[in-house]
């Protein structure tokens, strides 16, 4: 199904949801709706599935116009962050609920559909039971296998995942991948993790307070965000913003700490102003020891160093985030694996020219790192 | 523990206060009018059915039972069913006027019966429904219906929106999916509106007696007038009193698990 | 300030039968005085009923609790002189913010003038001070979380305090922060702290030793790095982590082990260690390297042959899902991740290449899934 | 997220709309009708204007039948109120002992109003009944029929027998309603029972109280049966409250005029107290409900 929205907007009494914006999802494709709580996610999902109704602005379906529609006459499935099933009905029942309202397929039909769905999310030896009598991660499965089993042309999530234990989380992530190919469905997926929409991939469409910021390929999002709200709101943990002086060489971060870009600036129209430098953590090089890097590669040439006191190591998975006090402001870097770093420990950290973001005065990108991009070329595979 | 020894004194001495004076009449009801005149004691001593026998076999007696019986269940259910789409109306969407149409229901469970006593007098003489059933069931809608909207309202109010959605997703029409999937939600709440509109029907006395003369004379009329009329038959208005009880005490041990909850979720 | 140690089971049954029945199967543990201590383990693997043990809102029904030396088994909560944190807001709406704090101070008679020193304190820690005079009722469940917070931590005597998930209603751009405060706060005090989550990164940040349950079991406790890199279950290696651990069935022969038939590698260095027969290698995603496999040249010794399945840009890194081809000796087809840094090469998709499967850590599990050789620290090198 | 607008809403409301107006609106409108007029016969009927309204507000008798009912009203609830709360504290919380404390409590609620008057009828004889006897033996010289207070007494402790179950239940209903977590709490803080009250039960309890206070004082405010049953207003005027007052105008004499005038004054009482009461109810609900939801939402999120 082939989906276009034009300036649509969203208003509830006084408050606006959505400011007015277009889109376009080709057909089967994937978009995540990437955004904090509040960013407008729910709202556009709500409009897409026709929950509600744009207060400007018209919804196409394959060249139809289909804004004023009802719900039911659409071809949508959705699937809710809280556990939506009809408890008065079995496993079975819920899932082939919207298939016989369909009434495209018969009863032998709908049961082997029924089994097969249950099946791929490995909830068929529930069939017969209650929702009520099943745990959550197994209640979420129910209600995605009821979506999948519709195979709507437009699927829609609003953070799935989010009420479930860490683990769960990963399991069920890791399956949508598949799951999703399979169906053709064009499907919507509202997240508020960077790193789910990373590892969904597909494309991006990143809302802020309401406004659609930026869309495209994820991986390029991610790598080419257009300004700094993008890339605020596209980095986990935060993207380091420092305010940076243009001069001659480079970029001053402050006092006799002067970033040289000369390589970089070469590609870009002359710089000059007050504009912000971007790194994100993962790009951050930290030397436990003073002279010793974490890194196999050392630019040694360019790279700018900055002593550092650790606030903070958070371990997320298999990396641990290092929250910094700096000179120039709190950092946050990234190494792989579980450290251990005490409060207070005296760090020192590299910022490496090639790896850095610039941003004009009006917070739009004038620079991001050529070399990660190159390589972003792989990621849709 | 002792503070739990106390509860206990003061919830059983309560119970008592409660229950004696039921006690009383049963036991009354046991026996015969000499025996409740001459002699004063806890149990029947010489103990005899043959006032409930008296009731059982005078028509006067036991088509009151029969008459209130009708009128209830006609009550109960006009109540209920008109209020369940009122219900969902109001905890589901905001309308024009939603919070005044609600504010004005329960004004009429809040009006003295005694107010409307003329008036319907007046309006069933001319309507010709003067005596009936119906004629008390109707009356009664006045006080059931704002109480079966706002009880039920707050159990629907408890069951997330997101289930509606999805149902209409799915390809639901209002009725079917209020009919298979939203009704199974409520029944806990529907059992509870339906005792409360029992409740209230049944005991209700007023207009029950003004509305009626013979046909419909409900049971409740009936022993005020026996209480006029013969020279105070104290055992078989006893044994009439313990009967009007049991219907109740029937129907609150069916929804006895719910009714707790019933009276939170009456938008209380 | 206590030293806590539990020799107990619980369940919640009259008479337990079977294992099935225990929320806590018999378990012998210690908590140090002054340690940070987390329950790490999925919903339902018995840490909260292991924590409301300890506090005294359920009782055991086998063993004993000692705080120090003294029993407290039998003795409510009032009398264990123990803090405890809930999952949701627990405020007192009628009180303000202050009063709030100082509940747990009063109802144990201290004086105005040093709780409202106290309540000082903690509010500067949490800042709430500009709340302090609000009333509870009114206020955000992030902020109820922190009155909450406020009145586990305003008792300076108390021997432990106990956290159950307490960061599940913060933002999650809160949610670092309070860390922090937490880890500082640990820091001063020195507090005995026990901390129960499903989130690994909630108890990997927070705690020094974490304790990973599962179905009323520890499996292993130990710190942070320890779990990650010593994993002495495979639920452990799996659960911690993300992607957790790769698991390939493998074949130890007389000399030299083979690894599901393709491809084989000598382990003589910790022979002695490994029993002959089918075992199973562990290894980490970040830790599992790619051999050079030109095409037409012979690959390398000890590299185990996988065909790339699927390439996801995790933005900082790669990450590379590989099937690994099942041998002659029925080892079954098993998905193996890697965990490429930003700039390493990568390969393109189907391409089949060679996994460096022995390393430094490289680990083994036996059939009951336990790590082989656990008490040589750090072993294989 | 606040519920969506939607006028057709109005399609499911009209039924109760219609019913509610059938037997409350066309009833109302007849009563305004013979509050101006004078009916002599049924063909000869006066315009009198605000004369009835006039001659009613004068009326002594009234004055003194409202103010009685005040008084009734009140006490009422300073009796019913704490009673009920402590009852509903005293209930136990789960298994067999709650359900039948339940029904038992509840029981006087699906009593007739008649026949509790009945009940109390023959309860306080002293001839025939166990209260009026024992009040008797131990030398009180009580009799309901004949002296003013014990009469109005005996109305109190009926309508306290016969209501308090109603405010116990709704209390009931309340503390059920409240997380463990906050005793645990309260626990580990150390708090007195008094403390967990004061603090926990009490202020969560508010919302529940509201509905139980304006229950209550309406009911009594309209308390016809029982009493008509058990004195029949007397001795004296002792027990006649407005209802009573009203029915006799109406029904006893039969002269509509002033009863239509008296009705209307009287709903408009019962209105402002209503509206009053509501609002101030929807002001504590909305914030009492509003931490409700929020505590059902943080369980729904585990």
């Amino acid at each position: 199904m082939q989906l276009r929205l034009d300036q649509v907007s969203r208003q509830e009494g006084l408050e606006t949801h959505l400011y007015p914006l277009d889109l376009h999802l080709e057909p089967g494709s994937l978009t995540v709706l990437l955004g904090a709580t509040r960013a407008g996610k729910t709202s556009l999902l709500r409009l897409l599935a026709g929950l509600d109704i744009p207060s400007r602005g018209k919804i196409w379906v394959d060249g139809q116009d289909v804004t004023g529609m009802p719900v039911r006459s659409r071809d949508v499935a959705m699937v809710y962050q809280q556990f939506i099933n009809y408890p008065s009905l079995t496993v079975a029942q819920n899932i082939a609920s919207p298939l016989k309202l369909s009434g495209r397929l018969d009863v032998p039909a709908i049961s082997q559909r029924v089994r097969d769905v249950a099946q791929r999310l490995q909830i068929e030896s529930f069939l017969d039971r209650y929702p009520a009598e099943l745990s959550g991660g197994q209640q979420q499965r129910v209600a995605l296998a009821r979506a999948l089993a519709k195979s709507a042309s437009l699927m829609l999530l609003d953070e799935p995942l989010v009420n479930l234990d860490y683990k769960l989380r990963e399991e069920l992530r890791e399956e949508f991948s598949t799951l999703f190919a399979s169906g053709g469905s064009t499907v919507v997926y509202a997240t508020t993790e960077p790193a789910e929409a990373l590892l969904l991939g597909g494309y991006t469409a990143v809302l802020d307070a309401g406004e659609l910021l930026q869309y495209g390929p994820t991986a390029d999002v991610f790598h080419r965000p257009k300004s700094i709200r993008v890339a605020r709101a596209f980095s986990d943990p935060p993207i380091n913003l420092l305010p940076a002086l243009a001069v001659p060489e480079g970029v001053r971060l402050g006092p006799d700490l002067t970033l040289n870009l000369v390589e970089a600036l070469q590609r870009l129209p002359a710089l000059n102003g007050q504009l912000t430098l971007g790194i994100r953590a993962g790009a951050l090089e930290l030397l436990v020891a003073p002279g010793q890097s974490d890194r196999e590669s050392q630019r040694e040439s360019h790279r700018l160093l900055v002593p550092a006191k650790v606030a903070l190591a958070e371990v997320s998975g298999s990396d641990t985030y290092i929250h910094l006090e700096t000179a120039l402001g709190n950092l946050v870097a990234q190494r792989t694996g579980v450290h251990r770093l005490d409060l207070g420990e005296l760090v020192t950290v590299g910022i490496d020219p090639e790896a850095v973001y610039l941003f004009d005065p009006q917070g739009a990108m004038v620079l991001a790192p050529n070399s990660v991009f190159q390589r972003a070329t792989y990621a849709d595979g | 523990m002792k503070g739990a020894h106390w509860r206990n004194v003061f919830l059983t001495s309560y119970l008592v206060f409660a229950l004696l004076p039921i006690y009383w009449m049963v036991n009354m009801s046991f026996r015969t009018n000499e025996d409740i005149l001459s002699s004063f004691s806890f149990f029947p001593k010489h103990f005899t059915w043959a006032n409930y026998a008296v009731i059982f076999t005078d028509p006067a007696w036991y088509s009151g039972y029969i008459n209130s019986l009708i009128y209830v269940a006609i009550n109960m259910v006009i109540s209920v069913t008109v209020a369940l789409p009122a219900a969902y109306a109001f905890s589901r969407y905001r309308f024009l006027g939603d919070r005044h149409v609600f504010f004005w229901l329960l004004t009429n469970r809040m009006t003295p019966p005694a107010i409307f006593l003329l008036p319907f007098f007046q309006l069933y003489s001319t309507v010709g429904l003067m005596d009936t059933h119906l004629a008390v069931a109707l009356a009664h809608l006045v006080f059931n219906v704002p109480l079966a909207v706002w009880i039920l309202e707050g159990f629907m109010s408890g069951i997330p929106r997101e289930i509606d959605e999805t149902a209409y997703i799915d390809g639901y029409t209002f009725p079917r999916f209020f009919l298979k999937i939203f009704l199974p939600l409520i029944k806990a709440g529907i059992g509870v509106t339906a005792f409360f509109c029992f409740m209230f029907s049944w005991v209700e006395l007023l207009l029950a007696r003004t509305l009626t003369s013979v046909n419909a004379k409900p049971i409740v009329a009936t022993m005020t007038r026996t209480v006029s009329a013969s020279g105070m038959d104290w055992a078989v208005l006893a044994a009439a009193g313990v009967l009007t009880i049991v219907p109740g005490a029937i129907v609150i041990w069916f929804v006895r698990h719910y009714i707790a909850k019933g009276f939170a979720m009456g938008r209380v | 300030m206590a030293r806590i140690q539990l020799d107990i089971a619980h369940s919640y049954r009259a008479n337990p039968r079977d294992d099935a029945d225990y929320a806590l199967l018999p378990m012998r543990q210690t908590f140090e005085d002054g340690g940070a201590y987390a329950l790490l383990g999925p919903s339902g693997c018995g840490k909260t009923t292991m924590l409301n043990i300890i506090s005294g809102l359920v009782a055991p029904s086998q063993g004993s609790i000692r705080f120090d030396q003294r029993d407290v088994t039998q003795l409510p909560p009032q009398q264990r002189n123990i803090a405890q944190v809930f999952q949701f807001p627990v405020v007192y709406d009628t009180m303000t913010v202050a009063q709030n704090l100082a509940f747990p101070l009063r109802n144990r008679g201290m004086d105005e003038a040093r709780a409202r020193a106290r309540v000082g304190v903690i509010a500067e820690m949490l800042d709430l001070s500009a709340q302090l005079d609000q009333r509870a009722a009114g206020l955000s469940a992030d902020q109820k979380q922190k009155i909450s917070l406020g009145r586990g931590l305003v008792r300076e005597d108390v021997g432990a305090v106990l956290f159950d998930e307490p960061l599940t209603v913060i933002d999650p751009h809160l949610k670092w922060q309070l860390r922090r405060k937490l880890k500082e706060i640990h820091r001063e005090l020195r507090l005995t702290l026990i901390y129960v989550t499903h989130d690994q990164v909630e108890a990997l940040t927070f705690a020094d030793s974490v304790l990973v349950m599962a179905r009323g079991r520890v499996i292993q406790s130990g710190s942070p790095s320890e779990l990650f890199e010593q994993p002495a279950h495979r639920f452990v290696g799996h659960f911690i982590g993300s992607p957790g651990m790769n698991f390939i069935p493998v074949n130890r022969l007389k000399h030299g082990g083979s690894v599901s038939g393709s491809g084989s590698g000598s382990v003589s260095s910790f022979d002695d260690l490994i029993p002959p027969g089918a075992i199973t290698l562990g290894i980490r995603p970040e830790y599992l390297g790619m051999g050079e496999s030109k095409p037409g040249e012979p690959s390398e010794m000890n590299l185990l042959a996988a065909k790339v399945q699927r390439i996801q840009d995790l933005g900082s890194s790669w990450l590379v899902s590989a099937q690994v081809e099942s041998g002659a000796e029925g080892g079954s087809d098993c998905l193996v991740r890697l965990r490429l840094a930003r700039d390493a090469a990568v390969p393109a998709l189907n391409q089949v290449v060679g996994l460096r499967v022995f390393g430094p850590h490289t680990r083994f599990y036996d059939a009951q899934e336990r790590l082989i050789g656990r008490e040589s620290e750090g072993a294989l090198r | 997220m606040i519920k969506p607008v939607n006028q057709k809403a109005w399609w499911l409301v009209l039924p109760v709309v219609i019913c509610v107006a059938f037997s409350a609106i066309l009833p109302l409108m007849t009563v305004v009708n013979y509050s101006v007029q004078d009916i002599i016969s049924p063909e000869r009927r006066v315009f009198v204007g605000t004369e009835w309204f006039v001659s009613v507000l004068r009326d002594e008798e009234l004055h003194s039948a409202m103010v009685r009912q005040l008084v009734y009203s009140f006490a009422v609830l300073a009796v019913e109120v704490p009673l009920g709360i402590a009852l509903a504290l005293a209930m136990p919380a789960a298994g067999w002992r709650a359900s039948a404390t339940l029904v038992l409590v509840a029981l006087s609620l699906l009593i007739p109003w008649n026949v509790v008057g009945t009940i109390w009828q023959i309860f306080g004889r002293s001839d025939i009944g166990l209260l009026g006897a024992a009040l008797q033996a131990i030398g009180l010289e009580y009799s309901y029929t004949g002296n003013p207070t014990h009469a109005w007494l005996t109305v109190l402790a009926m309508d306290v027998w016969h209501w308090t179950p109603l405010v116990a239940l709704l209390c009931y209903a309340g503390l059920r309603a409240i997380p463990d977590a906050f005793y645990q709490a309260a626990q580990i803080d150390g708090a007195s029972r008094l403390a967990v009250f004061r603090y926990i039960q009490l202020p969560k309890l508010r919302g529940v109280l509201m509905i139980a206070v304006l229950l209550r004082f309406m009911d009594s405010f309209m308390i016809y049966t029982e009493p008509f049953v058990l004195t029949g207003g007397g001795p004296g005027n002792a027990t006649t409250f407005l209802s009573q007052y009203l029915t006799q105008k109406a029904v006893g004499q039969f002269d509509l005029g002033p009863a239509a005038a008296f009705s209307l004054i009287y709903f408009l009482i019962i209105l402002l107290f209503c509206f009053v009461l509501y609002n101030w109810m929807q002001r504590v609900g909305t914030h009492s409900t509003g931490t409700a939801a929020s505590d059902a939402g943080e369980r729904g999120a585990v």
